[in-house]
């Protein structure tokens, strides 16, 4: 029998988790000087007090959906896909080449093919790490890293001397044609009759996001190749004794999971900057890894782990943009909501524990 | 290439690879000991930030020193009470740990000195000098022997010394003492030391603490030796060579060193040639950036043969479910 | 059974001292498992004093709170009569105790020496802890029988050979209470009889042996008094010599037990399987299967007996085709792909099902739901799936619920993780998804370690029934009775080879014995 | 109220977006006004900010580095009535002003010095990432290099292809030790926060620097140079003074405008001589009227003096 039931596990210690990590980020805005009440308003409002808000939260959780559920599949099979970043950086030179060698008549077989593309480049870029770690045995977390160092080497050397448009200072792509736009998504709201800001960001590809929640949920539990991959990840020597080909599994995982990063690059090339330009991804990839942490690798719990991060992003926007915190306290936010869900939840998940234990044996 | 060049390099070699040496010790104390560490390089930062402060702040590059390793042993005691205490998973903790000092660093350094996170540029008191050995200046004109003792051996800051020094202790720490025993079993066999009547929790932190001195003098060398001061995100992905480092030194001391100089020699080869013509093709400058890292992917893919990491590595050790 | 005259001395002439170890009350719960319930035992000074009980009694788990590797809840040790604390193994150590454990605490990659030393080293240096040692172990090895070679690693050792480097480091610790936690379970009955020798020997020395063990041969032949535990508490204390087997055994389970398996003759047919000259190297080229031949026809039940690590769990993983090797295998005729090429769903394809040896860390997944594990292996089954894509999980669910009743899972729900059965119904879900799809061959590799008497009376009677519906069953088991009476022919492996072939009907266990020792006759 | 937005690399990069920042509080400071400023975190906000700001009623919005080009051309039709300036870029649009500087021309100038100063004949340039804009620096001060010595030698070098390119000083140092030991007496460093490690270095090697963007020769008087001056504090402060009277067109800021240049101040007075002096200021006169091109690596992206 275990001591808590399932909810708790799921929901009460995360939320205490954060919780504690919220108080300790006050504690470190009392601590140079500022109010943390005061910060926490202009957060929530600057990121969720108006339409324009909700559009760059949801624009940045589109980015933490895809990379956070790359991190899940990944973590699902037992391996710590530290590669995002590059992955990502590699999948938007897919959207941009899609986008901009083939004159697509209209934007949405330009989305398909950008998506397919920025798939098919962000797993590639995961599939030598996949094949060392299935093959050769190299630990997957080093490789991944080293990745993404390379992955920004070929981007510049790709951007500055072959997609830089001639004469031009920025290290960027050529801007796509402007009838690639992908729709934003006060222009889908307009369909239903919701008004929305339009001065923001987000577009469809927050619906992909959606989507690809859904979709990795299918994949996991309701198909075999998931149960292959959860099964493998729970116990490679199992998973052997049943049938099931680590090498295989390994690689199916870091290619749908580089194939997830890569799809990120959807959303910021295509849907916002409409060019490729040097950084994109601007460290999403690392940012999945804790939002595939506290979202504990569920997809539903990905996306609300997504949606706090987008949060958390805008609202150190707004921080920024109206106190003199620097936005380096949203990095601390970040790590504190990491270490706090991720690493020591066992120091809120004993107690809890003992609680419910205690209640038990009150009954 | 000459003679000179050839020196010149290697004496960039040894300074690039000090910093990765210390931390690659750093990581082979905790790893040993079953505790795995991504974290090297948050620690390297936290402790370059504290000891550029520090030092700035008093001119005393030992006061800084000294802050340093306190601001990396704080962080290392972060990652011992998610991996030991609380048995949480030590990937993870590294990555928060990264982060924390990422975001941190910047936050107090703009905090204090109001200068973006960098700290003031630091005097001499605040840095570390050269060392000139003895008979230095004599030596140098005597053909080969006298440039590699001048110009290679000699010249180095204390840090230095103290990173080349500590590969030998590592090693007798670990092979010739009791302590390096007790180590060497905790991250091999927990549930064997536990059962000699040792304390598995007491090693771990031992370990882990030594760890967070080591990444300690890894920043401070990097603030007050290579540098004079800090600057936002300095190790520049420093800790993470370090860990590859370790991995491709199997763990061990002396292949610590020469893996840590392996990794120092390619960054100051790729420094010397930005870009090598090869007749036919140029390797664009971007090619020689990402080489290092390139390389080590060829080494990870086992061309050197495989790397066993301690058995119970990266695994909290649990008595009771 | 032999009872070597007197080789211990009757303690009727021993005064009446303090017991060298009593326990009052002792409790221990590991969350909501009450392991070990208000135990209280005596056990005399210079005595050899067995506890016997079935799997999860909590014999371990007391015996750990003895030498402080648990804390106990509640309770009392007294040490030669005074009251000791024991928080940790330090304090156990210093107070004279010393334990080998059922799973070895070695350091795998340290040598013999290094691991004897650890926590005992005698100053900071290792140097002179060494050669200290290094002196000692020889006088050990010479007062006891106990040759190991200080320098070798311990991962190159055999299993017995480990077992004595874990006595050696409790004799190095100067035990006076030595505590053997199943020490037999993986020894050949000659490494056995050894162990046996040089417990007596420290009985002699005047020490004092604690000795856990499942077999009731052992409790007869060696102890002074037993303790028998039962659901973690216990249940009885007495005179080995006032006791018999069957009282014992009774008192184990609760119950009457019958311990023998109801069987007809068999009615071999056409051969099933047949092994010709099978090898395998593993990662260290270290042949692990020298040319194995051996052939099992329908209806028929072929048992390998053996000491653990002998080659049996390679064998399964070669048939059950996740190993590698060479050599010729034809099932019902057909030739098997050794190269690697075909894999265990391959294998279960072509009929053979296959119940492992670890069934915690290859048979289930233990986070699973048992509905999950019901189609472990079978998960790409044709009438498990909804389409191409899709897997039919009410389908999965259901075919469980009904496994669930035929193999009398308790309980019977199937949304529960695996890692919340018990080891017994953990087994009879591997063994009812394994044996319901009726393989023409079926694997079983230790099929009762770790479960009850009563699941093991079921297990037994569903592979006697598999061969009466005339199919081929592989058992590999190292409990030499459960060998004895369900196979119909015995093959015994001794490092990588078949010793020999023996009927159940003619030979005995000293016979066998010998084969698994690599004695031929 | 006027507004300035600065690029990713913060205010205190000690060089471009510091000069920036020094010239709006010049500017607050002479006039007691009051300006807005904003640090951006990440690209998606360069839109956002400029937005905010506009929506603020901010009057004129002042924008650091090329990157913004893009998006300001998507933002400011959207607000007709708010004046834009931009630095490093030009946007044509009716309510932009765009303040370009010759960097090319400044780089040239401080390339001559270094080549006169360089005792060996060889002279050092360090980048951030290879990126056009620093293949502009680079590209001038190799022509002011070979005009002044037609034999010196230039080791280039980049510092490295991911953002920390920018703010990696010890790399700095050691690019400055490894160009050194190839014979460089001086060297240029247009790389960020690393170009402080590159400052710092050459003092300690006793050998000389150039700063970049700001005046850098107090970093280590008597060490430095010269500093390659790009008046972005000038830009800055004209346009917040000009003020909703901005004037919308292209700015280029050469040379004869006083847009580069090169600092000499009490710092390294004693290390630039008459002669050096005398033939800088030439070269300056000739640029300035025309009859001296400095070819600009933008105009065809090649560079007559140095390969990439
Ligand atoms: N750097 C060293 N300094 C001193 N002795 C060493 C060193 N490296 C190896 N040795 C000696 O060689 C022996 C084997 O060392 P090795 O490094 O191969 O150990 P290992 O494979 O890492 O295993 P273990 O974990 O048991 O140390 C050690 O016991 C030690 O005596
Ligand atoms: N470390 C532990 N954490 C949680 N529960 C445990 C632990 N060790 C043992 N248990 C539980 O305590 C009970 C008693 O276990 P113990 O190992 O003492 O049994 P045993 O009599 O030694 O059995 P066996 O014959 O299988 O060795 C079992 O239910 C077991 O699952
Ligand atoms: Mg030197
Ligand atoms: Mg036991």
């Amino acid at each position: 029998m275990t001591a808590m039931p399932k909810w708790a596990d799921a929901v009460l210690v995360p939320l205490i988790s954060l919780l504690i990590a919220f108080v300790i980020s006050g504690l470190v805005i009392l601590a140079i000087g500022e109010n943390p009440m005061e910060a926490m308003r202009i957060m929530v409002s600057g990121a969720l007090g108006s339409t324009y808000g909700w559009g760059y939260t949801l624009y940045y959780a589109t980015n933490f959906i895809f990379t956070g559920l790359a991190v899940s599949v990944a973590f699902h099979a037992g391996l710590f896909n530290i590669g995002g970043e590059g992955q990502a950086g590699v999948g938007g030179l897919g959207v941009a080449l899609a986008c901009l060698y083939i004159p697509w008549p209209h934007w949405s077989l330009a989305l398909a093919a950008a998506l397919v593309a920025s798939a098919v480049f962000g797993a590639a870029w995961a599939a030598i790490p996949a094949w060392l770690q299935a093959k050769r045995g190299s630990h997957i977390v080093i490789t991944t890293i080293m990745f993404n160092f390379i992955a920004s080497a070929l981007l510049v050397y790709v951007l500055v001397n072959i997609l830089r448009p001639t004469g031009s200072m920025d290290a960027s792509s050529a801007r796509f044609a402007e009838h690639l736009r992908l729709p934003r998504l006060n222009e889908i709201l307009a369909l239903v009759g919701i008004p929305f800001n339009n001065r923001n960001p987000a577009n469809i590809s927050f619906l992909l996001g959606l989507v690809a929640c859904v979709a990795v949920w299918v994949l996991m539990w309701r198909t075999r190749l998931g149960y292959e991959l959860r099964a493998f990840g729970k116990s490679e020597k199992a998973a052997v004794y049943a049938g099931i080909s680590p090498v295989k599994i390994t690689m199916a995982a870091m290619l749908i999971s580089g194939a997830l990063a890569g799809m990120m690059a959807v959303n910021t090339v295509m849907g916002e900057a409409q060019r490729l330009i040097l950084n994109s991804v601007e460290g999403a990839g690392f940012i999945g890894i804790a939002v595939a942490l506290m979202g504990r690798s569920h997809p539903f719990g990905v996306l609300l782990a997504a949606l706090l991060f987008g949060f958390l992003y805008q609202g150190g926007a707004e921080l920024a943009l109206w106190t003199k915190i620097p936005r380096e306290l949203i990095v601390v936010i970040q790590a504190l909501v990491i270490l706090f869900t991720g690493a020591l939840d066992n120091m809120v998940r004993r107690p809890v524990e003992t609680l419910f234990l205690m209640a038990r044996k009150g009954r | 290439m000459d003679f000179a060049t050839l020196i010149q390099i290697l004496d960039s070699t040894v300074r690039l690879a000090t910093p990765l040496l210390f931390a690659c010790l750093a990581g082979l104390f905790s790893e040993r000991a079953g505790v795995f560490d991504i974290g090297l390089e948050g620690k390297m930062l936290a402790a370059a930030f504290l000891s550029g402060a520090v030092a700035a702040v008093t001119g005393n590059v030992w006061l800084g020193m000294f802050a340093g390793i306190g601001a990396s042993l704080l962080m290392a005691a972060i990652h011992g009470l998610a991996s030991i205490t609380f048995r949480g998973n030590q990937l993870i903790s590294g990555v928060a740990i990264n982060f924390l000092a990422a975001g941190l660093t910047v936050l107090l350094g703009q905090n204090w000195f109001g200068l973006g996170g960098r700290t003031p540029a630091l005097t001499s008191g605040g840095r570390f000098e050269p060392i000139i050995l003895p008979f230095a200046e004599a030596m140098a004109p005597v053909p080969v022997l006298g440039p590699i003792y001048s110009e290679l051996i000699s010249g180095h800051s204390f840090p230095v010394y103290l990173a080349w020094a500590m590969v030998p202790a590592t090693a007798w720490l670990l092979y010739r003492t009791r302590f390096g025993l007790r180590l060497r079993a905790v991250g091999e066999n927990p549930a064997a030391v536990d059962t000699a009547g040792v304390s598995v929790t007491a090693i771990r932190y031992a370990a882990v603490a030594i760890c967070g001195v080591l990444c300690g003098l890894a920043g401070a060398y990097l603030a007050t030796g290579l540098a004079a001061g800090f600057g936002k995100d300095m190790t520049a992905g420093r800790g993470f060579i370090a860990l590859a480092a370790l991995i491709f030194a199997k763990w061990r001391p002396w292949y610590a060193l020469g893996a840590c100089l392996l990794f120092g020699f390619l960054e100051a080869v790729g420094n010397r040639f930005p870009n090598i013509d090869l007749g036919l093709i140029v390797l664009p400058a971007q090619f020689m950036q990402a080489l290092p890292y390139i390389l080590t992917v060829v080494i990870l893919a086992g061309f050197v043969g495989k790397a066993i990491p301690p058995r119970a590595g990266g695994e909290p050790y649990v008595k009771e479910r | 059974m032999t009872v070597q005259a007197n080789a211990g001395r009757p303690d009727s002439a021993a005064p009446p001292a303090p017991p060298a170890i009593e326990l009052r009350g002792i409790s221990k719960a590991f969350g909501p498992v009450q392991a070990n319930k208000d135990i209280s035992i005596r056990v005399a000074r210079g005595s050899i004093h067995g506890i016997i009980g079935e799997n999860g009694a909590g014999k371990s788990t007391l015996m750990s709170i003895l030498y402080g590797f648990y804390r106990a809840d509640s309770g009392e040790i007294l040490i030669g009569g005074q009251p000791t604390a024991i928080p940790d193994s330090q304090a156990a150590i210093r107070a004279g105790i010393g334990m080998v454990f059922q799973h070895f605490k070695l350091v795998q990659n340290f040598t013999v020496l290094e691991n004897v030393i650890l926590g005992a080293e005698g100053g900071a240096m290792l140097r002179g802890a060494m050669t200290r040692a290094r002196q000692s172990l020889l006088d050990l090895a010479r007062d006891y029988e106990l040759d190991v070679n200080p320098d070798a690693v311990v991962e190159d050792l055999s299993v017995g050979h480990q077992q004595r480097v874990e006595i050696l480091k409790a004799l190095y610790r100067q035990a006076d209470i030595l505590i053997l936690d199943e020490p037999t379970g993986v020894l050949t009955p000659p490494e056995a009889d050894q162990l046996f020798r040089i417990l007596r020997g420290l009985k002699d020395q005047g020490k004092t042996v604690i000795l856990i063990t499942h077999k009731l041969r052992e409790i007869m032949e060696i102890t002074d008094t037993v303790s028998v535990m039962r659901r973690g508490e216990m249940v009885a204390t007495v005179k080995t010599a006032e006791t018999g087997p069957e009282q014992l055994a009774e008192l184990m389970v609760g119950r009457k037990v019958l311990l023998r398996v109801e069987k007809r003759p068999a009615t071999p047919g056409r051969p099933v399987l047949e092994v010709e000259n099978l090898t395998l190297r593993d990662g260290q080229g270290v042949e692990r299967l020298r040319g194995i031949s051996l052939s099992i026809r329908a209806g028929e039940i072929l048992g390998i007996a053996g000491v653990a690590g002998n080659g049996q769990s390679e064998l399964l993983e070669v048939l059950g085709g996740y190993a590698r090797a060479s050599g010729s295998v034809r099932l019902n005729g057909q030739p098997l792909d050794l190269s690697g090429r075909e894999d265990a769903a391959t294998r279960r394809a072509q009929g053979i099902g296959h119940v492992p040896e670890d069934r915690q860390a290859r048979g289930l997944i233990m986070d699973f739901s048992a509905w999950e594990n019901a189609a472990f292996g079978y998960h790409n089954a044709p009438e498990f799936q909804k389409s191409n894509i899709l897997m039919d999980n009410d389908a999965i669910r259901a075919d469980t619920v009904s496994k669930m009743e035929r193999y009398d899972v308790r309980p019977p729900i199937p949304t529960l993780a695996a890692k919340n059965f018990s080891g017994g119904n953990q087994q009879k879900i591997v063994v009812a998804r394994e044996m319901d799809r009726n393989p023409d061959l079926l694997l079983i590799g230790q099929p009762t370690r770790g479960v009850d008497i009563g699941a093991i009376e079921f297990i037994h009677k569903q592979i006697v029934a598999l061969r009466d519906a005339g199919k081929a069953v592989l058992l590999v088991s190292v409990e030499l009775d459960e060998i004895m009476s369900l196979s119909d022919r015995i093959a015994v492996m001794f490092d990588g080879r078949i010793m020999g072939e023996r009927d159940p009907a003619t030979t005995d266990e000293r016979d066998l014995g010998l084969l698994m020792a690599g004695v031929v006759q | 109220e006027p507004a300035l937005i600065f690029d990713l690399g913060g205010k205190f990069d000690k060089s471009f977006n510091e000069a920036a920042f020094n010239g709006a509080q010049r500017w607050a400071e002479e006039t007691g006004g009051s300006y807005k400023e904003l640090e951006m975190q990440s690209e998606a906000q360069r839109e956002q900010a400029l937005r905010r700001l506009a929506e603020a009623g901010a009057n004129p919005v002042v924008m650091t580095g090329f990157a913004f080009g893009d998006v300001l051309g998507q933002v400011a039709p959207d607000f007709p009535d708010t004046k834009f300036a931009i630095i490093d870029m030009v946007v044509d649009l009716p309510n932009v002003k765009s303040v370009v500087f010759t960097e090319e021309q400044g780089s040239y100038l401080v390339g001559m010095m270094a080549a006169m100063a360089s005792k060996t004949g060889t002279v050092g340039f360090i980048g951030g990432m290879d990126i056009p804009l620093i293949r502009k620096f680079a590209c001038g001060y190799a022509q002011g290099v070979k005009a002044a010595n037609p034999d010196a030698t230039i080791v280039a070098n980049m510092t490295g292809t991911t953002p920390a390119a920018w703010n990696d000083p010890v790399k700095g140092g050691e690019l400055t030790r490894a160009q050194k030991s190839q014979g460089a007496d001086v060297i240029y460093a247009a790389a960020g926060g690393t170009g402080i490690g590159v400052l710092q270095t050459a003092a300690d090697e006793g050998i000389l620097s150039i700063g970049v963007d700001s005046n850098q020769n107090h970093l280590h008087p008597g060490k430095v140079l010269t500093s390659m001056l790009k008046r972005v504090d000038n830009a800055v402060y004209s346009a917040f003074t000009e003020g909703t009277d901005l004037q919308p067109g292209i700015n280029v800021m050469d040379l004869a405008a006083g847009g580069v240049g090169y600092a000499l101040d009490d710092n390294n007075a004693e290390l630039v001589t008459e002669e050096m002096k005398a033939a800088v200021d030439a070269a300056s006169e000739q640029i300035a009227s025309g009859a001296l091109a400095v070819h600009d690596y933008m105009t065809d992206e090649t560079c007559p003096a140095l390969t990439f």
